[in-house]
C-alpha cells in the first residue's frame, strides 16, 4: 500500500530513471510494473507513465500501447480520483487513449529533438501541480519525435483554459505546438500528461547552466499529496 | 469460402491540420530543384492489410471496423480512405 | 569475397575431403577479412592491450577496464561504413545495434553510445542525403533502445561524399561479480534468441569485405531493416537474465551469423557442437546454407544449463522474444550440423575460426609526399576577423548540434555532462555515490590522409587530452581503423602506419588498446579510397562528477591561462584549408612527453579546484578554443597574442591556429593564480597567462595594443552555433 | 494546355526486406484484438502530389523522374509506386 505504479511497456525506457528519482531523490515508494501484470488502478496511490518509445512508437507514438489492457483499465482512475502522470511518451498514449485531449503529432521539423527548455504552469491544481505557483517557471528537458499539440479551437478555450496547463515561454517552443502547449490535464488536474521530463529535471547535478531542475515540483506536489490529499 | 484480399489504408492529415513534411518536401526539395509544376504535396502514412474474407466488400468492412476500433487513426487529427488495391 | 584457390585448398586439407556447399558458406563467411582479420591479426599484435586496469582483453565480443574496485566498463566501438553508403538509414541504425550487442554479451548495462562520422560536403546532394539519412538512423534506433548518445565526433570533407565512415561505439558497466563469463561446458543447450533468421541478411560480412561495387542494386543481399524494438526487448531480458544467473555464456550473432557465433565459442573454449537448423525460427522458408550465413540482425545466442532452460524460457517469453533451441556443446571439439536428421556439415571448430593470417604488401603512395612538404611560403596573412570566422563557421569547427539534438543525450539520467558543453561527455554511475566515467570519441581524417602514423598517433593524443579536460583519469581506449583496400600495397601501407602510430602513443600515454575493429574497402567505386582514418574512442575514471570541468568561461575576470608550448603548425590545419583551401604539409607533431605532462598537470589543477573552465586545443588552434569558451559562457575575452610563449612561430597565423598538440585553455580565479603558477612548476610545465574573460560582449586578439581581431560575440555565436545547420539545410 | 492531376506515390520496403512497424502493428494490435482474419499488415509512406501536366500520363513522368532524381525513396530498399488518384 501507498504505492505509485510506473507502467512498462515493450520500449518504454524511462522507467529506471522515474523510478530512481521517485525513490531517492523524492523518497516515495514506487514500482515498476510490466503492463502484462498490472490489472487495475486499485490499490495504487498514483500511476507514472514514463517516457520511452512504446511499441516502437509504430503506427503513431503511443497507438499501440493505448490499446493494451492495462490502459484501458486507467479509465477508472478518474472515478476513483487517483493520480496519473504521463511523461512524453506516457502523455502521448494518454492523447491516444483518449484520457487527456488532443492530439501529438510529428514535429515540425520532422526531427526528434532533445533540448532543454522553459516552461510555463498556468491554474495549478490536482495533485501534481499542488504546489507550483500561477506562472512559474519551470526548465525541464524535451526529448521527443512527437510533440506537436494539436487541438481545436473550441476544445481549447472550452476545456484546456478552464485547466492546468503547461506551455512552452515565448520562443521556446521546440516542436511547434499549438498554442505553445507542452502539457495538459483534466479539470480536476488529476490526470496530467507533458512532453518535457521532470524526471530529467529533478537534480541540480543534471541542470545545464543557465537553467534549473524544474520538474522538482511535480514529484513534491505528489509526495505532498499523497500525505495530505489536494 | 474465403479468399484473400488486400486493402490499402491510407492516413493523411486532415484539411486545416498542418503537415509540415508534405511542405517541406514540397518546397525545400521539389520547388528548388525546379519542379515547378507541383503545385503541392501531402504526405500520409500508408498500411497494406492482407484480409481473408467472403468478398471484397466484406474485407473492406473488416478493415474499416478495424480502423475504428482500434484507432487505427486518430479522427481528431486524421482522416482515413480504406479501399481495395486494384 | 570469395575464398581463393589457396583457401579452398587449405579447407580441403583441414577436411581431408571435398566440402560440401554448406561448409564452403561456412568457410567463406568466417574466413571473411570482416569476421577472421586476417589480413590485420599480425599487425594487430603490435597494440598494447594489457594494463593494470585491464580484466578482459581484445578477444571477446568486448573487452572490460576496471573503472573502479566494484565497478568494471566494457566499451566496443564498430564501423558500418558499407551498408550505410547504400541505405544511409538502416546501415547506421544496425551498426549501433550491432555494437549494443557486443555489450550486452558481458551482461553489462549500456550506459552510453558515441557516433564518429565522417561525412561528405553537406553541399553535395548525395551526401547531403546520405548525412541525413545516417543521423536519423542513429537518432531513430539509439533512442528508441533507450541508450544515450552523449559524445561523437563529425568532420565533412568530399572525400568521404560516396563512402561514408560510420563508426560507433557503445559503453556499458556491471559489477566485476555479476559478468557473464563462466563460459559453456560439454551439454549445455545453445538458445538463439531474437528475431527470425531471414535472407535479409544474406552475406554481409562479405559485402562489407570488398570494394562497393558500381551497381548497388547488386548488393542487396546486404540491405537490413533495424529493429529496435526487439533490441530493446533483447536489452531488458539480458539483464534479468544476469540478475538471475540464468547464462553461462552469451554471444552477438554479428557478421558470419551462426556459423561465427557457434566456431568462435566452440573453439574459445576447445569444444564442439551439435546444431539442427530446423529447429531454428526463420522467417520465411531458407535453405541449410541461408541458415547458416544469415546475419539478421537482434540476435544473440545464450548458452545455458539444461536445468536452467524453463527459467530462462519463462524470461525470453514474459518481453514476448521469440527464441528456438538448436543444439548443445560437445567435448570433441568439431562442430556438426544437421538438417532434419541429415549431416549437412562436419567441420573442426579451431580450423574454422582461424584462418592463416595473410601478410600483405605495403608500400606508400606517391600522394603520401603531400604530408611530408614543409610550407615554405604561407599565403598572405589575412585579415583575422575574416579568417577566424571562417574557421568557426566552417562545419568541421561549428556547433554539431544539428546532429546531437537529435539525439536523446540525457534518457537514464546519467549524463551530468552533455554534448557540446564540454570536451568529453561524463556519466554518474548512479549508484549513490558520485563516482562516474567520461568518454570521447575523436579522429582527424586530414591528419591521416598527410600522415597516417603521426596522424593516427595525435587521435590517441586528443582523446587523452579530451578525458582529462573534463577532469578525469584517462584508463584505456579502442580504436577503429578505416582504411582502402588491403590487397593494393599503397591503400594496405595506411592501414599499417595508422595501426603503428595508434600502438606508439597508446604505448606512450599508457593507454593499453583493449579492443578494436578494423574496416577495409573503404574505396569509392573507381577504387580511390576515402580518406584513411584512425578513430580512437577513450574512456576516463570519474573520482567525482561534481568536480568535473566543462568549456564555458564562468566569470569576468579569471584569467585565461595557456598550457603547452605553440609551434608554428599549420600543416594540415583547418585554417589553411578553411581560409586557402590548402591540404598539405607537415601535421603537428605527436609529444607524448609534453602530453603526459601537461596532461597530468591540467588533471591536478581541476581536482585541486582551481580551475573554472577547460578546453583543450585540437582543430582550429587556439583561436578556436577561446571563441568556443567564450560563445558557451557567453562572455567576452582580451587576449595578448604577444604572452603566448611560442617557439619558432613568424605570423600571427602561427600563434592563433596552429594546431600543436598537447595544449588547453584553462580559465582561472585570480585568486588561485598563484597556487597554478606553483603547480606548473612543479610539473615542469610551460603556461602562459595570455589575458582576461571580459564582459565585454566581444571577442579581442591582440599583440599588445595592436588589435589583431575583435569581433562581436554575436556574430561569433550566430555563427557557431548555426553553421552547420545552415550548410545542411541549405544543401539538401 | 495543362490541367492539375492528383498522383499518388507509395513508397514501402522491397519484397524481403522486413518491415518490422507492420509486423508489430499485426502481431500486438490487430492480432491481439482479436482481428484473426488479418494475414498480415505492411506499412509505407503515401505522398500526394498535385501536378500541372498535359496529360495524366504527362504527370506520372513527372512525379516518376522527381522521384529517382530528388531520392524521395531509396531503390536500394524501397519499392515504389507512382499512380494518378482515381
Ligand atoms: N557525431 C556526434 N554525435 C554526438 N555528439 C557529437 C558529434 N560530433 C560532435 N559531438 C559533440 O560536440 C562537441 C564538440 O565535439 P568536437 O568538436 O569533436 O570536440 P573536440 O574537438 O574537443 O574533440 C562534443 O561534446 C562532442 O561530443
Ligand atoms: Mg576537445
Amino acid at each position: 500500500m501507498g504505492k505509485i505504479a510506473i507502467l512498462k511497456f515493450p520500449g518504454t525506457n524511462c522507467d529506471e530513471d522515474v523510478y530512481y528519482v521517485v525513490k531517492n531523490v523524492f523518497s516515495l515508494d514506487a514500482e515498476i510494473v510490466w503492463h502484462k501484470s498490472f490489472k487495475s488502478v486499485k490499490g495504487w496511490d498514483a500511476v507514472i507513465i514514463p517516457g520511452g518509445f512504446s511499441y516502437g512508437d509504430w503506427l503513431r507514438a503511443g497507438a499501440i500501447a493505448a490499446r493494451t489492457p492495462a490502459i484501458e483499465s486507467l479509465v477508472e482512475a478518474r472515478d476513483l480520483n487517483i493520480p496519473v502522470l504521463g511523461i512524453c511518451n506516457g502523455f502521448q498514449i494518454l492523447v491516444e487513449a483518449s484520457l487527456l485531449p488532443g492530439a501529438l503529432l510529428p514535429n515540425e521539423n520532422g526531427k526528434f529533438v532533445c533540448r532543454w527548455v522553459r516552461t510555463v504552469v498556468e491554474r495549478p491544481k490536482g495533485p501534481w501541480l499542488s504546489m507550483a505557483r500561477e506562472g512559474e517557471v519551470l526548465d525541464m528537458p524535451v526529448a521527443h519525435a512527437e510533440g506537436r499539440y494539436y487541438v481545436d479551437e473550441k476544445t481549447f478555450y472550452s476545456t484546456l483554459m478552464k485547466s492546468p496547463l503547461i506551455r512552452y515561454v515565448d520562443g521556446e517552443n521546440p516542436n511547434g505546438s499549438l498554442y505553445n502547449i507542452a502539457g495538459v490535464a483534466t479539470e480536476d488536474g488529476v490526470i496530467l500528461g507533458l512532453m518535457p521530463h521532470p524526471e530529467r529535471a529533478s537534480e541540480s547535478i543534471l541542470s545545464p547552466r543557465g537553467f534549473k531542475a524544474g520538474g522538482r515540483v511535480i514529484f513534491e506536489s505528489l509526495r505532498q499529496s499523497i500525505k495530505r490529499g489536494w | 469460402m474465403t479468399s484473400t484480399y488486400l486493402v490499402e489504408v491510407i492516413i493523411t492529415n486532415k484539411k486545416g491540420v498542418r503537415d509540415p513534411e508534405g511542405e517541406t518536401i514540397h518546397k525545400h526539395l521539389i520547388l528548388r530543384k525546379g519542379y515547378a509544376s507541383v503545385q503541392s504535396v501531402r504526405t500520409g502514412k500508408y498500411l497494406l492489410l492482407s484480409v481473408n474474407a467472403l468478398s471484397g466488400e466484406d474485407a473492406i468492412r473488416i478493415v474499416k471496423e478495424l480502423c475504428e476500433k482500434l484507432r487505427i487513426y486518430n479522427p481528431v487529427v486524421h482522416d482515413i480512405e480504406v479501399r481495395l488495391r486494384g | 569475397m570469395p575464398l581463393s584457390h589457396a583457401e579452398i585448398d587449405e579447407i580441403r586439407n583441414i577436411l581431408r575431403r571435398e566440402p560440401t556447399v554448406e561448409e564452403l558458406a561456412m568457410f567463406e563467411a568466417q574466413w571473411s577479412e570482416h569476421c577472421s582479420y586476417k589480413s590485420s591479426r599480425l599487425l594487430l599484435k603490435l597494440l598494447p592491450t594489457e594494463g593494470r586496469n585491464v580484466v578482459i582483453g581484445p578477444g571477446r565480443d568486448a573487452p572490460a577496464v576496471k573503472l573502479f574496485k566494484d565497478w568494471l566498463v566494457v566499451f566496443k566501438i564498430e564501423s558500418h561504413n558499407h551498408p550505410s553508403a547504400v541505405d544511409p538509414y538502416n546501415g547506421a541504425a544496425t551498426g549501433i545495434g550491432g555494437v549494443v550487442r557486443d555489450i550486452l554479451t558481458l551482461g553489462a548495462k549500456s550506459i552510453a553510445l558515441l557516433d564518429m562520422l565522417y561525412l561528405g560536403d553537406p553541399r553535395n546532394p548525395h551526401a547531403n542525403w546520405l548525412i541525413r539519412g545516417i543521423v536519423k538512423g542513429i537518432s531513430d534506433y539509439g533512442n528508441r533502445i533507450g541508450v544515450p548518445t552523449v559524445a561523437g565526433d563529425a568532420w565533412f570533407d568530399p572525400a568521404f561524399n560516396t563512402q561514408p565512415l560510420v563508426n560507433v561505439a557503445c559503453i556499458g558497466i556491471v559489477r566485476p561479480e555479476e559478468i557473464i563469463s563462466s563460459g559453456p561446458s560439454p551439454g549445455d543447450l545453445i538458445v538463439i534468441v531474437g528475431n527470425a533468421t531471414g535472407r535479409d541478411g544474406l552475406l554481409g560480412s562479405s559485402f562489407a569485405s570488398k570494394p562497393l561495387s558500381e551497381d548497388v542494386d547488386k548488393d542487396i543481399g546486404a540491405v537490413q531493416v533495424g529493429d529496435p524494438l526487439t533490441e530493446k526487448l533483447l536489452i531488458d531480458a539480458i539483464e534479468v537474465i544476469r540478475k538471475r544467473r540464468l547464462a553461462k555464456y552469451v554471444k552477438d550473432l554479428g557478421g558470419g551469423g551462426l556459423t561465427t557465433a557457434i566456431a568462435e565459442t566452440a573453439a574459445d573454449y576447445g569444444l564442439g557442437a551439435v546444431i539442427h537448423l530446423e529447429k531454428l525460427h526463420t522467417r520465411e522458408p531458407l535453405t541449410t546454407l541461408e541458415i547458416l550465413v544469415s546475419e539478421s540482425q537482434e540476435r544473440m545466442m545464450i548458452v545455458v544449463e539444461q536445468s536452467k532452460l524453463s527459467e530462462l524460457v519463462e524470461v525470453l517469453e514474459n518481453y514476448d522474444l521469440m527464441y528456438s533451441v538448436i543444439g548443445f556443446f560437445t567435448d570433441d571439439g568439431v562442430i556438426r550440423v544437421f538438417y532434419n536428421g541429415s549431416k549437412v556439415a562436419e567441420v573442426p571448430a579451431k580450423e574454422l575460426a582461424k584462418p592463416k593470417p595473410i601478410r600483405r604488401a605495403s608500400s606508400p603512395p606517391m600522394e603520401a609526399l603531400k604530408g611530408l612538404k614543409p610550407l615554405y611560403s604561407l599565403p598572405p596573412e589575412p585579415r583575422y576577423d575574416d579568417a577566424i570566422l571562417k574557421v568557426i563557421s566552417s562545419p568541421n569547427v561549428a556547433s554539431k548540434r544539428w546532429i546531437y539534438e537529435q539525439y536523446d543525450y540525457e534518457v537514464g539520467i546519467r549524463t551530468v555532462i552533455k554534448p557540446g558543453y564540454g570536451d568529453a561527455a561524463v556519466l554518474r554511475l548512479l549508484d549513490g555515490t558520485n563516482r562516474g566515467v567520461a568518454v570521447k570519441g575523436d579522429a582527424n581524417p586530414r591528419y591521416t590522409y598527410l600522415d597516417p602514423f603521426n596522424g593516427a598517433a595525435n587521435a590517441v593524443a586528443e582523446c587523452f587530452r579530451n578525458l582529462i579536460a573534463v577532469g578525469s583519469r584517462p584508463l584505456a581506449i579502442v580504436d577503429e581503423l578505416n582504411a582502402g583496400n588491403p590487397e593494393k600495397p599503397e591503400h594496405f601501407w595506411y592501414f599499417e602506419m595508422m595501426l603503428k602510430g595508434v600502438a606508439w602513443m597508446a604505448e606512450e600515454l599508457m593507454l593499453p588498446v583493449v579492443g578494436g575493429k578494423v574496416s577495409f574497402y573503404n574505396e569509392d567505386h573507381t577504387g580511390r579510397q576515402v580518406k584513411p582514418t584512425a578513430t580512437i574512442v577513450g574512456v576516463g575514471r570519474v573520482q567525482d562528477v561534481t568536480k568535473t570541468t566543462t568549456i564555458d568561461f564562468k566569470e569576468s575576470g579569471s584569467y585565461i591561462i595557456l598550457v603547452g608550448v605553440t609551434y608554428p603548425e599549420l600543416g594540415g590545419s583547418e585554417y589553411l584549408y578553411r581560409v586557402f583551401r590548402l591540404e598539405e604539409g607537415e601535421i603537428p607533431k605527436p609529444r607524448p612527453c609534453s602530453e603526459l605532462r601537461n596532461g597530468r598537470f591540467v588533471y591536478k589543477a581541476i581536482k585541486l579546484g582551481y580551475v573554472k573552465a577547460t578546453h583543450d586545443i585540437s582543430v582550429g588552434g587556439l583561436a578556436t578554443a577561446v571563441i568556443e569558451m567564450s560563445i558557451l559562457g557567453n562572455l567576452g575575452f582580451d587576449i595578448d597574442l604577444e604572452k603566448v610563449f611560442a617557439i619558432g612561430a613568424q605570423r600571427i597565423d602561427e600563434v592563433l591556429f596552429s594546431e600543436t598538440q598537447a595544449r588547453y585553455i584553462l580559465e582561472v580565479d585570480p585568486k588561485a593564480i598563484n597556487n597554478l603558477l606553483k603547480l606548473a612548476n612543479r610539473f615542469g610545465v610551460k603556461i602562459s597567462i595570455i589575458g582576461r574573460v571580459t564582459d565585454s560582449g566581444e571577442a579581442r586578439f591582440r599583440k599588445r595594443d595592436k588589435t589583431i581581431a575583435s569581433i562581436d560575440l554575436d556574430l561569433l555565436r550566430d555563427a557557431y552555433r548555426e553553421s552547420l545547420s545552415r550548410e545542411i539545410e541549405g544543401g539538401i
